[in-house]
């Protein structure tokens, strides 16, 4: 990777860490509500995955996706305008922080329930298969998401279908509060073996390293070699969601990873090493503080989707005496006068 | 024109579809190898017409749905069969929170064109595999849901789901399968949302879909003997559903039943009978009533089952009911 | 007088059970290590009292039903709590084909002596987090459903839920927890299947449950400062359905609205709507109106959330609409 | 195991295999309706399974469980009297074949749905355990049923909570028409990698391996070992159910497997040569045939069902108010007068 590359893969991650912490600012400012799912010591995982990838190969995640968007071809402005649900956002304020979506740029969306987006996952990459389009799927998850049926269901079918797919667990090692241990019987990296699938654990702190295991799954998946699996280590600074007050980890757990930072040991140990100076990345970090800046701005000062849209897309193709909603049939006076009893 | 069975006109609607577009796919349980293909031979023959297209499945309904659905997004105009509508259960998630959503959820982003077929029915198969979910699905935005009761419906139908862009779930009949009807050579479609006079008349309203459709005609046929014609509305579809046929016949008999499968509590039916109640009220000499299941799991006894289900006599006692009793 | 919260209530009733019979667990996501236990709280302190009995379980609701099911099977009482209603859909099969139906399909052989807890609720949380299923559960034989409005009646539910020899959904309201009210220190528990009057009056009779209840209660303020006095009866339980207040109260005031947080079509308030059509069908002077969640999945934009659902103001317009139309 | 016990295998085989026989015949008959799963071919798996077990151990299987049902203490009376929807069956006509049970002896049923039983096992080992009943569970499947989310949900948590408990698949390499290859994409033997668990292949047609292992993995969960997954491999002569046409296999196959008869082959290798007497096995030959006949008898004098027990047990609580199926209060007069308008 050229040193344009390797910038653009620090910028990227310095961008989704500014876009957190501000989305985090503007929750307690009440600009933001609902869940709201950070991605702040995680950024290594969709950075160096996403910079693996085809412009046009699928991806899809579960709710902890703004790393996700912005990395798959959403801005700041996008992105931030969905989490204040303004008509500018991602998907026109609808689905909020946890179903950011860009489909125009092959990015189908986080997914809100724990495991069910990997059957869709796996119905991408073999819809990829039968039309012959040469992409592949990308699907992350969490490590919580390892338990439910929809895991099994869908890495099994994957691995019957030999499907060009990815399985991603961005494995922070937290579901919610429970511990790994408390939800998992086995190490993470034994879970594929039922399926006789590809698999490797891969260091997520360190965005280098994530990209050249996808390169490696990802050559897999293009050159007929079916399914893999990634246990990618990482780990998350901020509770599981802004309402989370986060007591059951320890302050020295949280520090002893933030001595491993993605963003600063990438800048240390590579970018540094390979010439890039100081002043080089402070340039980068003051656009990226500018660029969510604005975002704030541009997604405060947009509009609310407007109420006549409400029902606009429950379907994409209606039908004849179909209500908005596709409810019931009404005739055109409600309440009619009929005969006299 | 050449009567066929509602089976054959579903395989029909298949068939004609897949040849119409290569991105219909058909992916079920026991669809290619049993039996020649399919457990209640929907399929049959099929896959050897269509070889890749045409597969066999693990049993995993949340996969069989979830996976039709990403292939959906993806480009492909799945059918998916789930072998009955029991075990749709086991993939309700995929249904009510994603192939019902992805659409307006991200906000027109998402397109699926994706079909579910499924028979309901029963035949001594006892409390888990005897049920109907109409009202569950038709509470669903999201969802078209379409419920033929004769041969030409089911293909219009099947043919219309199998184009439209949004999901559509096709509950079919299995005790229905072997009924046979008039159905033309040509192409032909039936719109979605649509609903039908199966009978003229001006006794009683008989408001019904699917099987208790058919049900419905024999009842008219008891009760013509006696000189009293009812007026028969098939909904055809449940969502969207159009009542305007139901609330027009209603104005003319002033009485209606609605006759559903479905347990009654919260079932399809009270939708249909709050819905009259409100748009009529003053049409009606009587309350709008209901002819439905029994609020019980499915025995297997013979006289149990005989019990728990309505049939034709339990139409013909109910509107003999309506016709005595004066408000 | 004492107040609590609703929350509360429900702990405390979850704390005197498990006192009184050891035989109680509890099992659910993060009800241990998640922020001092449970995610809305419900739970917090209870694993430091019964430590081995109150255990965080993986992410597998259709595991978390089952599981508690064949516990309940072997002799225990298990409380599973899951996170929100949202999640049961996963563990749908579960809860439809099997806690409901052990009990009569193996002809009284078993008992499922089990709870199932689980909060609706909304609160930006968007389509896939923000949803209503009272009327699907109150569909199913075999199950009772309680909807507890105030911290009284949640407290005694929940305890004679727990005391119930057959299996209980427990639909609690995320937006009701903050909610206070009387619970008195003594024990008592609220019998399952029995309607209140939580408001008396002559004009229109509302009948609720849950957080629309509270939003009735509000209108019936407001209104009665227009001197207009609403007459609340909260069912309390969807299953067993009491409606024997409704109609005792639609008797003297000849109109009804059901007031309900569900999506309208063939949701709960379609039921009840049927029914009281059907029994009270000379006592109405309007028919039975329903204010319902619209038929649409849940955006997340606070304008959008907020036209979703019905608040008190929805309900003193339907009020007036309905005292104003002359039929 | 001394003679009796072994001539007990063999005489519960047989009886399973008569009562098989016999229950097709009364399909043909139209005695028996709905689906009608037969156990011949398999007879081994639940007799051998069921000799290791305590009287009191948990049993829970799927739909094709006559043979379970008369190992773990139903008669041929009762179940036949099932099959026949009579007052007199294992849930006096209710469940009807797929659901036979017999709770008393601790057999918790047959189940209808597709793994569904699996968690519900899960929870009655969970129960022992926490109860320190020290009894056991074995929960036995088709090979078809480990596809599907339950299982994985259910082998994932037994092993976290470390249950006793024994999943058993019947691997008769067929779910419905669907090989094995086209349904499952590993081995048998792979599928419980995932979870760490103690596995063992077993040959399905030999009783006493049957016996073996279970003995084996039984121990293995009386002991505080957790749980076990065994790969039972075995064969059904007959099509899934009554309504298979059964096309799809092959007469040289089938043949194949009846060579490997479970009951010739343990009276041929086993009984014979431990000095049983032809005489004695024809004479119980002769008493399970009897025994059939008289419960094909005793089915079709049975009485149905009453009809007003239709409703029995969909609540086990009666509360007040409550209609008998638990729906709509109804006042005393249905459709009253009320005031004029
Ligand atoms: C089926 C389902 N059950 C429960 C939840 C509630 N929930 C949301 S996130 C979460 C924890 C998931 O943890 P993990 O998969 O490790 O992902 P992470 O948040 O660490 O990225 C839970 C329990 C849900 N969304 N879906
Ligand atoms: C969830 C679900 N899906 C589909 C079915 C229909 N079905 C009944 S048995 C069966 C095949 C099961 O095969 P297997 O698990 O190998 O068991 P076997 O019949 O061989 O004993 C299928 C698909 C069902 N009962 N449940
Ligand atoms: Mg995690
Ligand atoms: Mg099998």
């Amino acid at each position: 990777m050229d040193k344009d590359g390797l910038l653009n893969l620090y910028r990227q991650m310095q961008l989704i860490r500014a876009f957190e912490d501000a989305s985090a600012q503007q929750y307690t400012r009440a600009k933001i509500g609902g869940f709201l799912h950070l991605y702040n010591g995680q950024e290594a995982v969709a950075v160096g995955a996403s910079s693996a990838l085809n412009p046009d190969d699928d991806v899809v995640c579960n709710y902890r996706d703004h790393g996700w968007g912005l990395v798959r071809g959403s801005t700041a402005r996008e992105v931030m305008a969905e989490l204040f649900g303004r008509a500018t956002g991602t998907t026109g304020g609808r689905g909020g922080s946890m179903h950011v979506a860009n489909v125009k740029h092959h990015f189908w969306g986080g997914y809100g329930i724990v495991g069910a987006h990997l059957p869709l996952a796996t119905g991408l990459a073999v819809a990829a298969q039968y039309l012959g389009t040469g992409r592949i799927t990308l699907c992350s998850m969490g490590d919580g998401s390892t338990n439910i049926g929809t895991f099994h269901a869908a890495l099994n079918w994957a691995k019957l279908w030999n499907a060009p797919i990815i399985f991603m667990v961005e494995n922070n090692q937290y579901a919610m509060g429970t511990p790994y241990e408390i939800h998992s019987p086995v190490p993470m990296s034994r879970k594929a073996a039922s399926y006789d699938m590809y698999s490797e654990d891969v260091d997520g702190m360190d965005v280098m390293a994530v990209r050249e295991a996808l390169c490696r799954v990802a050559d897999r998946a293009r050159t007929g070699q079916g399914p893999s699996f990634l246990n990618v280590i990482t780990y998350r600074y901020r509770g599981h969601s802004m309402a989370d007050p986060d007591v059951q980890r320890s302050k020295e757990e949280i520090n002893l990873w933030k001595q491993r930072d993605p963003i600063t040991s990438f800048a240390s140990n590579v970018l540094l090493k390979k010439g890039v100076t100081t002043a080089e990345l402070e340039a980068i970090d003051a656009a990226v503080e500018a660029e969510v800046d604005d975002a704030v701005k541009f997604a405060d000062a947009s509009p609310e989707p407007a109420r006549d849209t409400l029902f606009n897309y429950v379907y994409q193709q209606p039908v004849e005496n179909m209500q908005i909603d596709g409810s019931l049939f009404k005739p055109p006076t409600l309440y009619r006068n009929g005969h006299a009893r | 024109m050449p009567e066929i069975t509602y089976k054959e006109a579903l395989k029909r609607a298949l068939r004609e579809e897949m040849t119409r577009d290569k991105n219909v796919v058909i992916w079920g349980e026991d669809i290619v190898a049993y039996a020649g293909g399919g457990a209640y031979g929907v399929t049959t023959g099929l896959a050897k017409e269509f070889p890749d297209r045409v597969r066999d499945v693990p049993i995993a309904e949340e996969a069989i749905v979830g996976v039709a659905l990403g292939a959906a997004m993806g480009g492909l105009r799945p059918v998916a069969e789930i072998m009955t509508v029991n075990f749709t259960l086991v993939a309700w998630d995929q249904i009510v929170q994603h192939v019902a959503k992805v659409s307006h959820m991200f906000n027109g982003q998402i397109k699926a064109p994706m079909v579910i077929r499924t028979p309901n029915g029963h035949g001594r198969t006892a409390a888990t595999h005897s049920q109907n979910f109409d009202g569950w699905f038709a509470h669903v935005p999201g969802l078209k849901v379409v419920v033929p009761a004769t041969p030409y419906d089911a293909k219009g139908l099947l043919k219309s789901a199998i184009r439209d862009d949004d999901p559509v779930v096709v509950l079919e009949s299995i005790n229905l399968y072997a009924t046979k009807g008039e159905v033309p050579d040509a192409e032909y479609i039936v719109p979605i949302g649509v609903s039908d006079y199966k009978r003229r008349g001006s006794a009683v309203t008989i408001v019904s879909w699917g099987r208790m459709l058919v049900e419905s005609l024999k009842a008219a046929e008891l009760l013509s003997k006696e000189g009293i014609e009812l007026e028969v509305v098939d909904l055809r579809s449940l969502r969207p559903l159009d009542l305007s046929l139901a609330l027009e016949s209603v104005r003319q008999t002033h009485r209606i039943i609605v006759v559903e499968e479905q347990m009654r509590t919260v079932g399809m039916g009270a939708e249909i009978a709050a819905s009259i109640q409100e748009m009529a009220f003053n049409d009606l000499d009587a309350p709008v009533a209901r002819v439905s299941g029994l609020d019980v799991p499915m025995p297997y006894a013979r006289n149990l089952e005989r019990a728990t289900l309505p049939y034709a006599e339990t139409v013909v006692e109910a509107v003999k009911a309506m016709i005595q009793k004066q408000y």
